[in-house]
């Protein structure tokens, strides 16, 4: 580690270092230099990712778990010291609590087959809330609509902050799990997620929680949390496409039946019986995502480098800023001002459609979201067809925010004409 | 290039709209979403003999949907039914290739060829056609 | 393409050239040059694959399908491109049969999911091979363990080829789906598929055909096949890992529901109902493996460049040169001696576990794969614990058979002491 | 390294293993499978008041694991039952730490302790033990 970065803690975020470590951050959009803001959807990746998959490819590039061979031992210990770095990195008990999948997604719908289905029935409910994601909402939906369950939903206000006091209420004893997203994608808030696993807990309900946007942005432990399942997504947290994870109690794990099966996660195979692998690999269905798990591993080290914290601090700046720069449009309304904020906001403009902006900011270099953003009831809730989204990495800077706000100066005038 | 997707003519259909408003006596009418932009409009016909005597739209949009729809509308009033589908292909035609000569039969609707060089705009150009086609039950073979 | 490469039909395959397209290949291994013959469980990238993955992380990386940003149009374009390039691949009738998973395990188990399960009830049964890999049973024997249905086995001979005389017997009207391996991992018989397929429909059972053997050595068209399954992975297939698809027929896939709920899957969410999205995006829940997409499209032109018959002959040369050098082994025998026969040589040596096979030749920089392939009904049919198995790709070379058979020499002495 | 592996006297186990076969009247038995390499040895004890008068093994396996286990049978008679647990603990010790000096209780087992150079084969070298430790039902805390 360099001088400079070593004392990132008492002059903040070196962030001209960090920008030179993305080797996209060099390209053009437009003939403009591209101003990214749409890292909730997913964040550019730092050098030592795209090289740490590059090495893989390149050096040791070999199946797991499976062979005597020098590669496959290489490859193999690869993939499970990035076993072993997910679970430090969220503070899990044990490596064998976390499970590879393809992101938070699959991680849901692995909880809802594996975890809740075998035990669902008509008239037992699981609780989430009017914010959450489509990942954490459609399987729920698909399960109740395949068992005759209910699907309830915690309410929020129109800062987008849940009603906590609602929570216990919701609660009842035919609840099977709470779903909760940690940081809301659309809308920013961070969710109160220990105190809601303190409620469910009391009452003996596990509690899921969406981590997408979280690990990003804050040190997250599990165990802190009190959760009984986290769900982790690589490439919203500077690693590959295509990895993600579940972190779940081993109690809960080795009580799971398996969902997928195949190769990697059996014992004992006969045409007539088959014998399960022990966890996390009861949960690994073939051959898995093995750059993947690498890239991810390089990911974490890259936030354990500059630090989550000096991250989360120069964010915050960010996200402060352009609220700030913001409120001075007219016609602009913030959608989701919670007090407690992930660097995400979200807006919509009078007489703008989100589409419109996100086409005329993308010609002045600026990318960033428009839509809903995956939580179509959030935007029922605030009767929004759509918004238009920015979202923050440890690469943006003030600079950038001004370029947003220019070209999204540009666009009203535009679209006023 | 922005200039021509965001030209006069699109913008002030975008701003007032012309056949803007729901229809009592429609004869057909279908709602056309496209929920990853957030548009949702509904297109309203009067048919008679299979001729379009009156069509409108409603609904919320961004401006490309808008202006198509508006223009679209307009286009509409006096066609035969059987005109609408050759016309989309043209128009689809004219989206994919900007060397392409206006198509005359399109009147208006040709500025909207512009639409053609943004590739993640063009369903919003593409929507309103397909609602009427719904409307009107017309297979349009385009997902 | 150079003059080098355009007249490899009349002079065959520039191995020499192929091998520096690897970079791995100028690794040493324990000292020795890395001879890598472990092709079947995952086998080698091109330079080319590597940087199609690079070049994305570099300058285009976004999310896909939900962008009107410039990044994430061009992300777009190469994923839905990647698509296209898979189905002109397979010979597939239209793109939006192709649908991305991880790999063979996903497909299969997604086919098993949303096809199979739904319609499936005690007494039916499911008609697979006994030659099957975990991925093409495991999920199978679930699923009849579920609900009551039969798994039925297509038996084979002492050669490992299929009783085909069988396969109408074993069809009744109770059969819901055939599945079989096109070309087996564990003894490398290349099955009769389209005699299958054509056996089955003729009975209007459909038919499943686990691919991953078979992408990356034969001219694979779904349509001359007559299947209505296909499944492929991409790192068998010089692609990264993470990625495979499933090819269906589009009336099946439009018939099915979909399996795992998410973003991307739906068309229109609220806290009551859910439409689903389109084929194939309707089993596409959450962000994709994009740059695995945009990997595995340039390993097909990687395929494609070469030339898929120049490659398979020269693996074939490769597979006969082998077979008759293993002959001259006192004790060896050869399990898998089909007439047809993708390049893999599995054996088992007197006096000479396979672990230690592998441990030893792995020493002289030989990698191959020990074990019982995940294919341990082949196993337990063939009488042994496990074997060890060289596989070729189209880098492999007689020189490096050489040196296998003179590491396998030097096992066969050491452990004979 | 290599060599250390395979040096003679594990060779010579593997070849011709002591107490090799099944046993009749064992009082304690478990099978002992690993699937990936095809490991599949039954271990057999017979126990009089917590101390190991025999122990035998059969199956198939590997040279890692037959050698393992024919030096364990012969490391088990006399021993009793509770100092199986802790001379496990001192082996996988071994395994982890090439420079550690060899434990004088394991005996010729401490000629194993090259396997630790060899990740992909530990698991033989542990199979036997655990094999033992399950038919004593006793606890390992091993995956
Ligand atoms: C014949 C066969 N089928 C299925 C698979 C499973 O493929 P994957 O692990 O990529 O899902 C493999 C490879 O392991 C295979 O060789
Ligand atoms: C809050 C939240 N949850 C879940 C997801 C789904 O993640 P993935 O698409 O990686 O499965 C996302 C991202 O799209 C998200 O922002």
């Amino acid at each position: 580690m360099t001088a400079e970065r070593a004392d990132k803690d008492v002059r903040g975020l070196d962030v001209e270092a960090i920008r030179r470590e993305f080797p996209i951050l060099q390209r053009r959009v437009h003939d403009k230099p591209l101003v990214y803001l749409d890292n909730a959807a997913t964040c550019q990746r730092p050098r030592q990712v795209i090289e740490a998959i590059d090495g893989y490819y390149r050096d040791y590039n070999a199946n797991v778990h499976r062979g005597v061979h020098q590669l496959s031992v290489e490859a193999s210990e690869a993939f499970e010291a990035a076993r072993a770095g997910l679970a430090r990195f969220l503070n899990a008990p044990s490596d064998r609590e976390i499970v590879f999948t393809r992101g938070v997604t699959e991680s849901v719908n692995l909880v809802a087959n594996s975890f809740v289905r075998p035990t669902l029935s008509a008239g037992d409910e699981i609780l989430i809330t009017h914010m959450e994601h489509h990942a954490n909402l459609v399987p729920w939906q698909m399960l109740c609509e395949h068992t005759g369950a209910t699907l309830k939903v915690i309410p929020m206000d129109g800062n987008g902050e849940l009603l906590l006091d609602q929570v216990s209420e919701l609660i009842n004893e035919r609840t099977k799990l709470v779903g909760v997203v940690h940081v809301s994608n659309a809308l920013g808030t961070v969710n109160p997620v220990a105190d809601i696993c303190q409620i469910a807990k009391d009452r003996g309900v596990p509690v899921l929680v969406d981590g997408a946007q979280a690990t990003p942005h804050l040190n997250v432990d599990v165990q802190a949390l009190n959760c009984d399942f986290y769900c982790v997504s690589g490439h919203k947290m500077y690693g590959p496409t295509g990895i993600g994870a579940l972190w779940a109690r081993a109690a809960h794990l080795e009580a799971m039946p398996p969902w997928q099966g195949g190769g990697e996660m059996i014992e004992h195979v006969t045409l007539d019986k088959t014998t399960f692998n022990e966890i996390p690999h009861k949960f690994e269905a073939g051959t898995p995502h093995i750059a993947g798990a690498i890239g991810l591993k390089a990911a974490i080290d890259f936030l354990d480098d500059w630090g989550i914290e000096a991250i989360a601090e120069h964010e915050q700046r960010l996200l402060a800023y352009t609220t700030e720069r913001l409120s001075a449009f007219e016609g602009l309304r913030i959608i989701g001002q919670a007090r407690a904020k992930g660097p995400v906001v979200s807006f919509v403009m009078e007489g703008a459609h989100a589409n419109d902006i996100g086409t005329i900011v993308d010609h002045f270099g600026v990318a960033l979201r428009t839509g809903h953003h995956c939580a179509m009831p959030a935007m029922q809730f605030f009767d929004v067809p759509a918004t238009a989204r920015v979202s923050f990495a440890a690469y943006n800077t003030l600079e950038e925010v001004e370029a947003f706000v220019a070209a999204l100066e540009r666009a009203q005038g535009m679209l006023k004409q | 290039m922005l200039d021509r997707l965001y030209q006069k003519v699109i913008l002030e259909h975008n701003k007032a709209p012309n056949n803007f408003g729901s229809m009592a006596d429609a004869t057909h009418s279908a709602r056309g979403t496209d929920a990853l932009c957030g548009d949702d409009i509904q297109m309203w016909l009067r048919v008679t003999e299979r001729t379009i005597e009156k069509a409108q739209f409603s609904g919320e949009a961004c401006a490309v949907t808008k202006a198509c729809a508006s223009m679209l509308t307009e286009w509409l009033e006096g066609r035969g039914v059987d005109e609408i589908l050759p016309a989309f292909e043209a128009f689809q035609a004219l989206m994919d290739d900007a060397d392409r000569p206006p198509v005359e039969a399109l009147g208006q609707l040709n500025h909207l060829r512009s639409v053609g060089a943004f590739p993640a705009r063009r369903a919003n150009a593409y929507l309103p056609w397909k609602t009427v086609l719904e409307a009107m039950q017309i297979p349009s073979g385009l997902t």
